[in-house]
């Protein structure tokens, strides 16, 4: 009797609930697309035949699918007298970013540290300095930089490159953890203080475990623009340490000579790909709620 | 003398980097400003000729252009990123079941380099054949989008493609933040009787005004930098319509092998940054004082 | 032994294999190459890296440079003098003077051609031609008759991308056809103030304005090869465009004379567009023997022929035999010679090799911009003038 | 009338781990009900379910009739406040307070009035500017008090919303909670570890221990007539005293025997004790052992014992001597003068007296 | 021997707002120093200060005889527990516990023992592997708890130790802490709302009111001779009657004059009093005040009052009656027949009277 007085306002409930997840959805999907339709064109792009791409529609599916252009990418497009594609690359690429990934954000999560959690004065100016670095052009930097690297004996190798990297990501690596760590409650620092952990071990017991999704979002971001980063990869690399944007950029951008898109595409998604998988398992790390529960606030 | 060290310790952890901020940003930067006074081509030179660049550069109408867009582009990316990035993340914040899978879709375009990103966009934004061609195929004969090819559109397919790039990091810089927020308050704020939206838009959004900083100054960052962006979309055109500093800069400073012209160009832009991210920067940091 | 590390652009495709034969040959006299491609933006982007290392004291041995660009990085001093191996070569007797000016710098030969590229072509669609019957246009008159007869039947007249250098492309087409050999040397080599305001330079603007007409409404932005594609397609019957876009015919299997026409822009008069290798001051007796090797090499008979069949262009010295080269290839080289004779072979301002960057990129703005807006022909002479004076 | 919140065989588990045990609880619209129990036997988590902030795991739950298993926890027109405070960390405590009549689009006026209502019946007047950082560990709480009192709601929650209070101010507070009770009409479910909170403001005190229910009753129900073991040791400060004892049946009543350390037995007679087995456990409250003399009736009878502690505070004087093998506390007045190591004579009063079965801790009487 | 801690003209303010004003407190190795007052008045703060987590605005802390104005909490050799609990949200209670001990570089054996030791005596064994979040609040409480105990520092500090847990686990928690006090001679500064707590634990309280201290002194210095209205109203639940009253010298004592609201004032002799301006305050306590019969001894005087109230409460029985113009509250026993609304014989103990002067506050006797 009672389950059949109230069922409408079950009901409801649910389906109006029902009904938000379904909007909820919809919508994800609908910017889904808006995201993924140039990969869309890129991937059926690198599916056809440059017969095909020079006849048919540029955003069509293709009619006849073929992987020619991601062989020819990945080890025999011409990226200069060699024709062994992005392949040779990579590894330079790898070298370079790992490193220079891990020390800025290591950098970043020590700084952002100081200025959120030890304040002293002066602190948030030398924040803001910090920060305003984010600003410089590139363009700006390229010349004393390379003439200073030329000085330092470390001009066209990868820890030249790895250098350049680590100074010019210290400002968003310590923006994005000091913005992180300043909602952090103090409350933590006393107590870890009172129970005799210093500096070092309150950054590292402490606040390391509770930055995962900051770390993810750094890791992100520097990994992206480290990876992707084409002006000082050129400009501060010689032959055999060129990263594989150079080598992208060499395969894309041919003035004079004959433009295979389907290779292009191919080329520009597989030098995408070590990001691509930086995001799938970094991403696991967005946890929610690590702090809760900790203080009563 | 331990003690000393124990109490220095947060400054001299900090001293090298803002060591080599000093050096690698500011020392440059005056570098960059003596050159701006020098008549420098191919490569710098020293001899300081006066203000000739900058009366150069405001007597380019390019320059003009550059600038116009760089006012009309960074209001819009910002904006928009800002607040596309926001919704994604609220939005992908409701648990959902494939979030793994939504989030790296939004993010993906991050890791394309936008030298053959760019190459995509153009066609589908090309009227002859993309979105255009496609939806008058489908039968809709009068549909038009032609921004591309229109000198005075053109600026606004380049914010789509840019907010396309990055609105997926702001999500993933405002989710790590939504992360962050104790889950008590969410529940308190529910119990209160606070309609969803109202405890996102007052309660932890507010919260969150260090990510909202952290956003910014990266929107901004590629605002003012955006370049392979506008290279590989329209290469600056229709024209020059499409130019932004930052290509202005690249070209003067790189293909035209006119050094001095690009420092000052840099010193404008600085500037620009300067009056526009100081006042805010002053506003957030001594909010967080009190 | 010799050893080089060479910087340099061509990395696609024919490019690269071009490149490849020379370092097969430096190879096989023993030397050890070392591979710097950079391409992107025509060489913007391998020049940043030049700068670069230069600056860091680590210069490459040598870079594919062009144009004035040359004398200026002597200016600078850091060019290394290949005289010597010019001399013994006998450069001087084989290279057409104007081209072997711009390997000399003050006196000194400083850098060696590879291949010269022809820029004043217009590329056309037999079968759309013949289907409208029209014959190659031979003044910009005739053109404009043809191609208000072809839009008349629904054919884009000129296909064209709608990018700053495809306009300057264009632009120097109609220009060396309107002022003629001399009003273009005028204007674009000594940047005359009264040429570049003259009323010949208001004609030019004025076809422009025409030309405009004759493009497509999706041109902004377009690849060259599209529009290429475009003219095979038979979408579009004409297309001026340097003689790469011959590589794109081919590589589609075209049949030069039969499928497509080439021949030049209206008017007379030779662009070219010579790219060559300059040598850098570099340390060490194995480097500078690869200079030397890679200079002789590259002026070679063997590697000018090789290179240029590869490249689509045609050899920088003269006494190449040509029988393995197309028609157009034959063409271009005649009117090389025809002009190196008559003093019409001039320098291409689009491409670089007329005028110092700065110089050079004033004008394109002025173009591009009156090509993409509806800014009247005066204005854009008015304009030419100011932006050249404010770039010096 | 229908109750008001009604909870039907409800289960909760975090993982595998069963935190709530077949829950069965009725409300009546205006009822008070005090959740008690030892810390982590899931009173949070049973408000929690309440609140619909965590997802039941079986059973139902129905607030004013409805089932509210769906219904998210801002329908459920229900006000809370939480042990951890969870105040909003950007807003002042006025804004704190007065968020929720906002988004209900409350004027603006009646806002104001609630607000200073509530701010000085909370005493934190000149407090409404700060944030709750600013706020000392009490001022957190009663903002947090103050953030539910503004509202109407069907049903309060209260989360031992005094635990960080001084005493004078508890007491204040006990009573605007009483107040709000009786002049409201309200109806609260109220969680605390102060006994005494307990006893003056339940109408009906639940016990709860590992997730089950041991008793569901009025105060002086759970007080006098505990209904096992646990709760009568639970319940009472100091707590109960239980004494295994010998019954034997005597008559209508009973005759109970417990051992003292002197060797012969204290030998009680209790004349309306149920049929009550061989062993059993007397339940003894210590302010029903007194001073011989001092207490009167029928039921009182009289035992000397062997005085092992004396522990004075303030008011009252506990002494404490062996009975049955377990240590048995009398609360006497402040002004005995008993002294460890010797006799004194107690009296204790039968009438009060609970018996329990030692093996299953249940009533017996 | 020199005190352990030492606080001279301690200043502390929050911008401009001053938090402690003139704090001097100094207490000696093994003493139990409990802070009580209001909410807000500083309690809190002043751990802090104590343990170097705020820096001082003014004034001098010595720990062990050395200035500890500029040495870091991690050398000052305390432990503490925080009002917020503060646990350390990524590690598991063992680690929380454990971190401290692992800092300094204790063995992992002894730090395993020290674990299991205080795990047990804070009932949380089964919950060492649990994360902060999934735990209830007196357990989280607890777990803060151990992490203090498990070190062996000059000093502990305890903000509101116990505020969240059981009255049972309550009364065996204290008896850890007294039996850590007094075995160990550890010293210890312990905050509570808890007056029972506080009379219990304490070898000396502080009174603090708005940042200013009030009254040092031990537990019973503290409830018998409250040294200003402020700690005699604060101290002691139900609070001590204050009533006004005429005082005029009479032989050596004083005649003590109560306005009553039957017209005839109640007149009491004290023998012992001090010489007394007119206007008085007497400050009684209501177990001071009995049942006529109940207490015996010289200073016990008969008044008969007209009954306002009746409160039952459990063991005691409260009863109102007006006297001076002020409800005055007698605490007696349960068993007591008073009815509100008529007479009822009261006997006051004269030996507890404290007077206070009602301009200053100010103790007078
Ligand atoms: N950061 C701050 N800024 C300004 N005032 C503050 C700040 N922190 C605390 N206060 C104020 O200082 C006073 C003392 O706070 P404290 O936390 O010491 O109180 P307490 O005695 O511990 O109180 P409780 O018993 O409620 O915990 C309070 O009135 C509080 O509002
Ligand atoms: N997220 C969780 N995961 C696992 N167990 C949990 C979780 N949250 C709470 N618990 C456990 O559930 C039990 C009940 O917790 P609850 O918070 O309801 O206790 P409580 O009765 O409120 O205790 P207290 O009086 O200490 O606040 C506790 O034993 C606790 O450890
Ligand atoms: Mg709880
Ligand atoms: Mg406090």
């Amino acid at each position: 009797m009672t389950d059949l007085a109230h069922p409408p306002a079950r009901k409801s409930g649910a389906f109006g609930k029902i009904v938000l997840r379904w909007v909820l959805y919809i919508l994800l999907g609908l910017f889904a697309l808006y995201y993924l339709m140039p990969l869309f064109v890129m991937v059926t792009t690198s599916l056809k035949s440059l017969e095909e791409i020079r006849t048919g529609s540029l955003v069509a599916l293709p009619r006849e699918v073929t992987f020619d252009a991601w062989k020819t990418a990945w080890s025999g497009a011409c990226t200069g007298i060699q024709c062994e594609g992005l392949r040779p690359y990579f590894w330079n690429s790898v070298l370079l970013a790992v490193p220079a990934v891990a020390l800025s954000t290591f950098i970043g999560a020590l700084n952002g540290y100081v200025v959120a959690q030890w304040r002293f004065p002066g602190a948030n100016i030398i924040f803001s300095l910090m920060l305003f670095g984010c600003f410089i052009p590139f363009q700006v930097v390229l010349l004393p930089m390379a003439r200073l690297l030329g000085l330092m004996g470390i001009a066209g190798t990868i820890p030249g490159l790895i250098f350049v990297h680590v100074i010019y990501g210290i400002g968003f690596t310590t923006l994005f953890f000091r913005n992180y760590y300043v909602s952090i409650p103090s409350e933590l620092t006393k107590a870890a203080k009172v129970d005799g952990a210093g500096f070092f071990r309150i950054f590292w017991s402490i606040f390391l475990p509770l930055s995962l999704p900051i770390i993810v979002v750094t890791v992100i971001w520097q990994f992206t623009q480290i990876w992707n980063d084409f002006l000082f990869g050129v400009s501060f690399s010689q032959a055999g340490t060129q990263p594989v944007t150079v080598a992208l950029n060499n395969i894309v951008n041919s003035t004079t000579g004959v433009k295979e898109y389907n290779v292009d595409m191919a080329a520009a998604i597989i030098a995408a790909a070590p990001t691509l998988l930086v995001y799938i398992v970094a991403g696991k790390y967005f946890i929610r709620g690590l702090t809760a529960g900790s203080v009563k606030g | 003398m331990t003690k000393w060290l124990e109490t220095h310790l947060p400054k001299m952890v900090l001293a090298p980097s803002f060591i080599a901020v000093l050096v690698f940003v500011y020392g440059f930067i005056a570098w960059t400003a003596w050159v701006s006074l020098t008549r420098s081509r191919l490569l710098p030179r020293y001899e300081i000729e006066g203000f000739i660049q900058y009366k150069r550069l405001f007597a380019a109408p390019r320059w003009d252009t550059a600038m116009n867009n760089l006012f009309i582009f960074g209001a819009l990316f910002i904006i928009i990123a800002m607040v596309l990035g926001l919704l994604l993340a609220i939005l992908l914040d409701q648990k959902i079941r494939t979030e793994g899978v939504i989030r790296t879709i939004y993010l993906y375009p991050m890791a394309l380099s936008m030298i053959v990103t760019g190459t995509a966009w153009k066609w589908i934004l090309n009227p002859g054949l993309g979105i255009e061609a496609t939806v008058q195929g489908w039968g809709f004969e009068g549909f038009s989008f032609d921004w591309l090819v229109d000198p005075d559109m053109a600026i606004y397919t380049i914010v789509i493609a840019a907010v396309w790039q990055s609105s997926g990091f702001v999500m993933a810089l405002f989710l790590a933040g939504l992360r962050s927020v104790d889950e008590e308050i969410i529940k308190a704020a529910q119990v209160d009787g606070i309609p969803t939206w109202r405890i996102y838009s007052a309660i932890i959004i507010p919260s969150m005004g260090p990510i909202f900083m952290s956003a910014f100054i990266v929107l901004a960052h590629l605002a003012i930098k955006s370049f392979d962006l506008v290279i590989a979309l329209t290469g600056g055109g229709p024209g020059y319509a499409t130019d932004l500093p930052a290509t202005y800069m690249y070209a003067m400073a790189f293909s035209r092998g006119d050094i001095g012209q690009a420092a000052s160009s840099a010193m404008i832009m600085m500037l620009v940054v300067f009056a526009i991210v100081v006042p805010y920067l002053y506003s957030e940091l001594r909010a967080k004082n009190d | 032994e010799p050893q080089a590390e060479v910087l340099h652009w061509w990395t696609s495709g024919g490019e690269a294999k071009a490149v490849a034969v020379l370092q097969e040959e430096f190879a096989s006299k023993g030397g050890t190459w070392t591979d710097m491609p950079v391409a992107g933006g025509g060489g913007d982007a391998a020049m940043t890296a030049l700068r670069a290392r230069v600056l860091a004291g680590n210069a490459p041995t040598a870079v594919q440079l062009k144009g004035p660009a040359i004398q200026e990085w002597y200016e600078e001093g850091v060019l290394a003098d290949i005289s010597s191996v010019a001399d013994a070569n006998g450069w001087a007797e084989v290279l057409p003077e104007s081209i072997a000016n711009h390997m000399k710098c003050e006196g000194t030969w400083c850098a060696a051609p590879v291949n010269v590229h022809r820029i004043d072509w217009i590329w056309a669609n037999a079968e759309v031609l013949e289907a409208n019957g029209i014959t190659m246009p031979t003044t910009w008159e005739e053109f404009n008759a043809a191609a208000e007869k072809l839009q008349a039947a629904g054919v884009i007249p000129l296909a064209h991308g709608g990018q700053a250098w495809q306009d300057a492309t264009v632009f120097e087409a109609v220009a060396l056809g309107i002022l003629g050999p001399e009003g273009f040397r005028k204007a674009f080599v000594d940047l005359d103030a009264d040429t570049l305001t003259s009323d010949g330079m208001v004609a030019v603007f004025d076809q422009m304005r025409k030309m405009r007409s004759y493009v497509d409404d999706n041109f902004s932005g377009r690849d060259w090869n599209l529009a290429t594609a475009m003219v095979m397609n038979g979408e579009a019957a004409f297309q001026i465009m340097g003689d790469w876009a011959k590589g794109e015919f081919l590589a589609a299997g075209k049949v030069p004379g039969e499928d497509f026409l080439c021949q030049s822009t209206p008017g007379d008069g030779f662009l070219y567009n010579v790219d060559s290798f300059a040598m850098f001051n570099v340390d060490g007796d194995d480097k500078k023997a690869g200079q030397d090797l890679l200079a002789e090499l590259i002026v070679g008979q063997n590697f000018q022929k090789v290179f240029n069949l590869n490249k689509g262009s045609i050899p920088a010295r003269v006494d190449v035999a040509l029988d393995e080269f197309d028609s157009c290839a034959h063409t271009s080289a005649e009117d090389m010679n025809a002009s190196a004779a008559n003093g019409s072979l001039l320098p291409s301002y689009a491409h670089g090799m007329a005028l110092r960057g700065a110089q050079a990129g004033a004008i394109t703005d002025v173009v591009t911009a009156h090509f993409n807006s509806d800014i009247s022909s005066a204005d854009a002479v008015q304009m030419l003038a100011e932006a050249v004076a404010n770039s010096m | 009338m229908a109750p008001i919140l009604e909870i039907q065989n409800l289960y909760k588990n975090y993982g595998p781990v069963e935190i709530l045990k077949d829950i069965n609880i009725a409300i009546e619209p205006g009822d008070f009900l005090v959740l008690v129990g030892p810390s982590g036997c899931g009173k949070s988590t049973l408000l929690n379910c309440i609140a619909g902030l965590e997802p039941i795991s079986g059973g139902r739950l129905m607030i004013g009739g409805a089932d509210m298993t769906d219904v998210s926890p801002k329908d459920r027109d229900i006000a809370m406040v939480f042990q951890s405070y969870a105040l909003y960390p950007t807003m002042s405590v006025a804004k704190n307070i007065t968020f929720g009549m906002k988004v209900r689009g409350v004027d603006q006026e009646t806002q104001t009035r609630k607000l200073q209502e509530v701010a000085s019946q909370l005493q934190i007047e000149q407090l409404l500017n700060r944030r709750p950082g600013q706020l000392s560990g009490g001022q957190r709480q009663r903002v947090a008090m103050g953030r539910a009192l503004v509202r109407d709601p069907k049903l309060f929650l209260f989360d031992e919303p005094l635990s960080n209070l001084d005493a004078k101010l508890r007491v204040e507070m006990r009573s605007e909670i009483k107040k709000l009770h009786q002049t409201l009409g309200a109806t609260m479910v109220y969680v605390t570890h102060d006994q005494i909170e307990a006893m003056t403001l339940a109408t009906k005190i639940v016990v709860l221990k590992g997730g089950v229910i041991q008793q569901i009753g009025s105060p002086s129900e759970i007080y006098n007539r505990p209904a096992n073991l646990f709760v009568a040791d639970f319940m009472g400060s100091p707590a109960m005293n239980l004494i295994p004892a010998k019954a034997r049946a005597d008559g209508a009543g009973a005759r109970i025997e417990i051992a003292r350390s002197s060797g012969t037995p204290l030998v009680l007679i209790d004349e309306h004790a149920p049929a009550l087995p061989e062993d059993v456990i007397l339940g003894l409250r210590p302010e029903d052992i007194a001073e011989a003399g001092f207490r009167a009736g029928a039921d009182v009878q009289d035992a000397s014992c062997l005085i092992d502690m004396v522990e004075p505070a303030g008011a009252d004087t506990y002494v404490v001597s062996e009975l049955g093998g377990k240590p048995v506390t009398a609360r006497l007045h402040s002004e005995t003068v008993a002294t460890p190591g010797e006799m004194l004579n107690l009296s204790i009063d039968m009438s009060k007296v609970s018996y329990f079965a030692p093996d299953s801790g249940q009533r017996l009487n």
